[in-house]
């Protein structure tokens, strides 16, 4: 075991793969020569070499395109896309090529975009952005976003093996704000959630950036058993976790970073609603950044963006319901 | 007028390609009537109702799918678009499967997942296309890419056609095929119309100059010569296995039928149709094989097109797709079995002449 | 009062607009000579003339961001994609460029794009999507998905006078199978939910062409008081409608037609569960096509779109709940 | 190395534009150095931990911004991009309000909501840059159609670097407005790097040399000189009012600073930036207008600092947004108070000129 951030634990992810994988192939815009605009893939040209790890013109599409080419024809590429936000830029190549491609023509495209998530450092309306609910609305494509180094690491490595295109959303805030133990060799984690905590009187099913929020709001919840479960991986949904967590809860609060209408949490709660009616002993609570650009400004970015108060006073609501 | 640029001198050329064989000859033109055949028994179905959806074809612009797939080597793939029904018999795509695809049965191509010519025999190295234009020619940039990279001597051919060169996927895969220097041909059928809208409402300057402005050679050629368009992608092929990067060949032709089987192409003028007819692909390489080989063109096409009405019965018996079946496969399990075969296509251009040259 | 179809209440919207709005402008590709894909714009070029009925490249993302300039520079584009599968191909210059606009800039981006939506023809994968979900999570576009011509005529009269990027999903497979009275004049239709049908045992939610499904569904359901609401449009969304709908007949069934995961149906699934906890009777059912692409042939299609059938089934269970 | 094309003959053109009169001159470099003054103050506080998020400037750049501005009407909007800090100021935005926009304060330009150069005053014809490269392109495409479809003598500009060069968007841009030929004016700001990427590895053939496959005109000038840039500018814009069409305009320059302040640009060679540095804007303006003007340029540094200096405190002591504001005007709810200002630039180049001419 090693403490790693989590931004360590995704490089550490990507060297072992490519160590052990001469298939896997590294692109994206600076990714070379620079290590990436996160610096994830620092010192991996020295080690990989150019034919491995590939510096892109700035063209989302084909990057995504391209690698689904690559992936056709033998190779196992990954891409990073400078932030989340571009992903409206390869959108098409993704969820028209990419996606229904098994389905269609019966061939694999076994291809990692990965997409820096999230806001919380005034990036603004363009580089904050967590756009994974367009992503689960895309059949054929997985969607995963780990929320501690351990998951980042061991998803990700999943992430590379799997044979279909698979959304990797690392979250920026946590790149270096986020440190844990992290095994040293090469493991893959399954594609399911993670009770991160565990109780009974309340169940908040959240993932990514969230996971710490909702853990720290609460830890001051004395008194109160509360269970919190992190989702991990959106498409697939472990859809029987979630059931059977909000089943034995009853009572059930979800927390997105992204805007609301339509996203990740407004999917868990449907499950939720259709599948728990008998045990909920009460509404289903939803936290999520409202319907809005995320603004750059501190104290307007605060206000839309969920954080560990909001999540505090709905569960104390809801456990007092 | 979309065609002002589009002169073509029909004819013109004399002997054809020298690196054909009688035998090439021959198949080629089997390919032709094969297409149109297809084609035509396709579009009739259609008209029967018994086709679901809609209905695209490629008349007049046969010799474009074969001849270039025809200089192809097994391994090489192709990414055909929906005049493109030539690359697929090419590659050898079962008939009696392709109608089973037109009429969205469970031993068509595509197990009736995909419609009319949205299909692809990945054990062939046939990607199916998808209908945003023209994102196949980033993917065929990609195949490429991975051949490069893997140090593969295969080379992808991407079609496409006049409108396709709007959109911004044409740029960033010229761009990236230039910059890279990869080993891909883009193929494009210059009809002079997409849909009803001509060249000229298309762009200001026509695509084959911009070619050089990306790093990738670029030339033109009679998209209704068969021979012509072998050639070109037969020379664009050795470059692109020599390492001297991308090509892009301009075939000039035109659709003889409307965007799809509802479209009356009313909007084209009837001269230009008529002028057109004249220099149909197939009348004209008929005659010359004729000419050249004394060939009984007739009873050729007599066989293709009992044939072609064999396998359009045996698809018609065929059962359709089990519902059972509907939302499997989204995701692949093993990816052993999804892999883009290496081809087995009889004929491949010169690399066949040479099999045939060595059997004989 | 007239008698029109689904699509000749679209082309009369389109054209009293013009009429009296000089500033109306048609775009997309072959709506000219051609009159449209599926010939909304039939003789509206000679109506108009070329500067205002202009056929454009096949460029999904300069018809919308031209669209954008035009707007601001005093226009009032109104863009036809020729299928709503090519929003995918747009979809940065909507989102980012157009969806932003007035929170960013305070400035007014008064274009409407027109979607032709859906599957029920054996379309195939890429010509039977509904993709509205997608727009419904991004921020600074409104949605809207009529299912009937007279909502067809007023709410893209609305759209085009709107101040905002208005996506109209119209339905394919409506435009010719649909017909119903429509008023001669010009009306304006808010953007809010409809009441197709009132009932008390059991509401349904829908929108677009699961409207006609849900209807022909409960007729033959005798002795149950089921509502209808159509949704029609999908931002804003009719919130205020939905839990009063809810709450007062106590079970929910959301229907449809798009691909199930974060589809409008899961926002209004997750809204209910919030607002009408105390009210529910029954769990909250939906239906909705199984995240797969749309299969082309007809058996296969008829087994992923949500039809009569489906939709009675799950009515008849939650009366029985 | 990205470089090889830039060859800049320093101050080689001798009177320069024969537009300006002194006092444009004057005008332009104060404009000048106010870009630098500005970004300079603006990443000291930056540096100082109270610019929130990250920061961009444009130093080595000035002259484009500055000298293409200097050349439209108050009419003509722009779409300045993160370089390109002198749009905003010859337009007339308030440099207190950029501060605020530096600090995220309710007072500045975009009241918060934006972050550093991502900001535009509609009311003075500028358009705020999405961070998506090059989607201006298209807009300022798009409001040249508008101009163009109802008769306005106007004509609309945007700013793109080398990199946003191979992204879909740039060639359906160029397209379109080659088709159409619209009155846009597309300002190359060839830097040769895109964050650490040098332009060989971004496109294979120079984007000057694709610009006449769209039908848009294109020429090069030396980017670090501020007149050459604005008589450039002129001229495609009288091009442009003409109905003669787009233009793209190649600025050769360097960007002297790293992509954004947390990067060293130690990619960059030091002898490149060192040579570079001998060629900056600013310097060499100067020295010709101390010599042809006799102007006394250190005063109007000192003037200049001192003015930004005031505006930067003015800035600090802006209250933050209220969070209460942070979710209203997703929605336009009425479109007269949303729409783009025609412009109160006092300058801008010949009209001014003219207009001066007037006055005088
Ligand atoms: C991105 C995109 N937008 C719109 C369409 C709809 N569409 C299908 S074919 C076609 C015309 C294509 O013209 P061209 O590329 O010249 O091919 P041709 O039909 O002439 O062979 C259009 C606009 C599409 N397929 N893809
Ligand atoms: C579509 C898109 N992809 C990625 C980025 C991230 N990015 C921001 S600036 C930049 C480099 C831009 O280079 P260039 O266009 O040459 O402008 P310069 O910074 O040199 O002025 C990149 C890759 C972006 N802004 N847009
Ligand atoms: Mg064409
Ligand atoms: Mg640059």
């Amino acid at each position: 075991m090693s403490e790693l951030t989590y931004l360590e634990a995704i490089s550490d992810a990507l060297r072992l793969e490519m160590r052990t994988d001469p298939s896997v192939v590294l692109m994206g815009e600076d990714v070379a020569g620079f290590g990436g605009a996160f610096k994830v893939t620092s010192g991996f040209l020295n080690e990989f070499g150019e034919d491995r790890v590939i510096d892109t013109p700035i063209s989302e599409e084909a990057i995504v395109g391209t690698a689904v080419g690559m992936g056709i024809s033998g190779l196992r590429p990954v891409c990073e896309f400078q932030f989340a936000d571009f992903v409206a830029c390869g959108f098409d190549q993704l969820v028209n090529v990419a996606g229904k491609l098994h389905y269609r023509l019966g061939l694999a495209a076994p291809i990692t975009i990965r997409l820096p998530t999230g806001g919380g450092f005034a990036g603004g309306p363009f580089h904050s952005q967590n756009p994974e609910a367009w992503l689960m609305h895309a059949p054929g494509i997985k969607v995963v976003a780990p929320s501690s180094p351990a998951d980042a690491k061991g998803l990700l490595t999943s992430a590379i093996r799997d044979p279909n295109p698979v959304v990797f959303c690392e979250h920026k805030h946590l790149y270096r704000r986020t440190k844990g133990p992290v095994e040293e060799e090469s493991y893959a984690t399954p594609f399911t959630a993670r009770r991160v905590r565990q109780g009974d009187d309340l169940a908040i099913f959240t993932y990514g950036a969230m996971v710490e929020a909702a853990t720290e709001a609460v830890e001051s919840l004395e008194g109160a058993s509360i269970e919190i479960l992190d989702l991990r991986s959106l498409v697939p949904l472990d859809v029987d976790a979630i059931v059977e967590t909000a089943g034995r809860c009853s009572k059930v609060l979800i927390v997105d970073e992204a805007n609301g209408t339509c996203a990740a949490g407004a999917q868990v709660a449907s499950l939720i609603a259709e599948h728990c009616f008998e045990q909920l002993d009460g509404p289903i609570r939803r936290i999520a950044a409202p319907d809005v650009p995320i603004p750059f400004s501190p104290p307007l970015e605060a206000a839309v963006l969920p954080g560990v108060e909001r999540i505090r006073e709905a569960a104390r609501d809801l456990l007092d319901y | 007028m979309g065609l002002g640029a589009n002169n073509v001198d029909a004819d013109a050329r004399p002997g054809g390609s020298e690196l054909l064989t009688s035998n090439d000859r021959v198949a080629l033109l089997r390919y032709l009537l094969l297409m149109r055949a297809v084609e035509g028994k396709g579009l009739a179905l259609y008209k029967q109702g018994k086709v679901p959806g809609s209905f695209y074809d490629g008349r007049g612009q046969e010799a474009i799918s074969v001849g270039a797939t025809f200089a192809l080597g097994p391994g090489d793939p192709v990414c055909p678009l929906i005049r493109d029904m030539g690359a697929h018999l090419v590659k050898g795509t079962s008939v009696e499967a392709i109608f089973g695809q037109y009429l969205g049965r469970a031993e068509g191509v595509s197990g009736g997942r995909e419609g009319n010519i949205h299909f692809g025999e990945r054990r062939l190295g046939v990607l199916g296309m998808v209908s945003m234009l023209p994102d196949m020619m980033v993917v065929a940039t990609g195949l490429a890419m991975g051949f490069k990279l893997r140090g593969e001597e295969r080379c992808a051919v991407s079609f496409f056609g006049d409108g396709a060169t709007s959109v911004g996927d044409w740029h960033e895969a010229m761009n990236w095929a230039g910059v890279y220097r990869l080993p891909v041909i883009f193929i494009l059928e210059n009809n002079g119309w997409a849909y009803s809208t001509p060249t000229n409402k298309q762009y200001a300057v026509p695509p084959l100059e911009r070619a050089r402005g990306y790093g990738v050679e670029a030339r033109s050629v009679d998209g209704n010569d068969v021979e012509a368009v072998f050639e070109a992608t037969h020379d664009a092929r050795l470059a692109a296995l020599r390492g001297d990067g991308p090509t892009l060949i301009e075939c000039r032709t035109m659709r003889m039928h409307g965007h799809g089987a509802h479209d009356d192409m009313s909007y084209v003028p009837t001269e230009l149709v008529e002028e057109w007819s004249s220099r149909d692909p197939i009348d004209r390489y008929s005659k010359r094989l004729r000419r050249d080989l004394e060939l009984d063109v007739d009873s050729l096409r007599t066989e293709i097109s009992e044939t072609v009405a064999e396998a359009a019965e045996a698809a018609l018996a065929m059962p359709m797709p089990d519902p059972e079946e509907a939302t499997s496969g989204v995701f692949c399990e093993d990816q052993s079995g999804a892999t883009l075969g290496l081809g087995e296509a009889p004929w491949s251009g010169f690399s066949a002449s040479e099999v045939q040259q060595a059997a004989a």
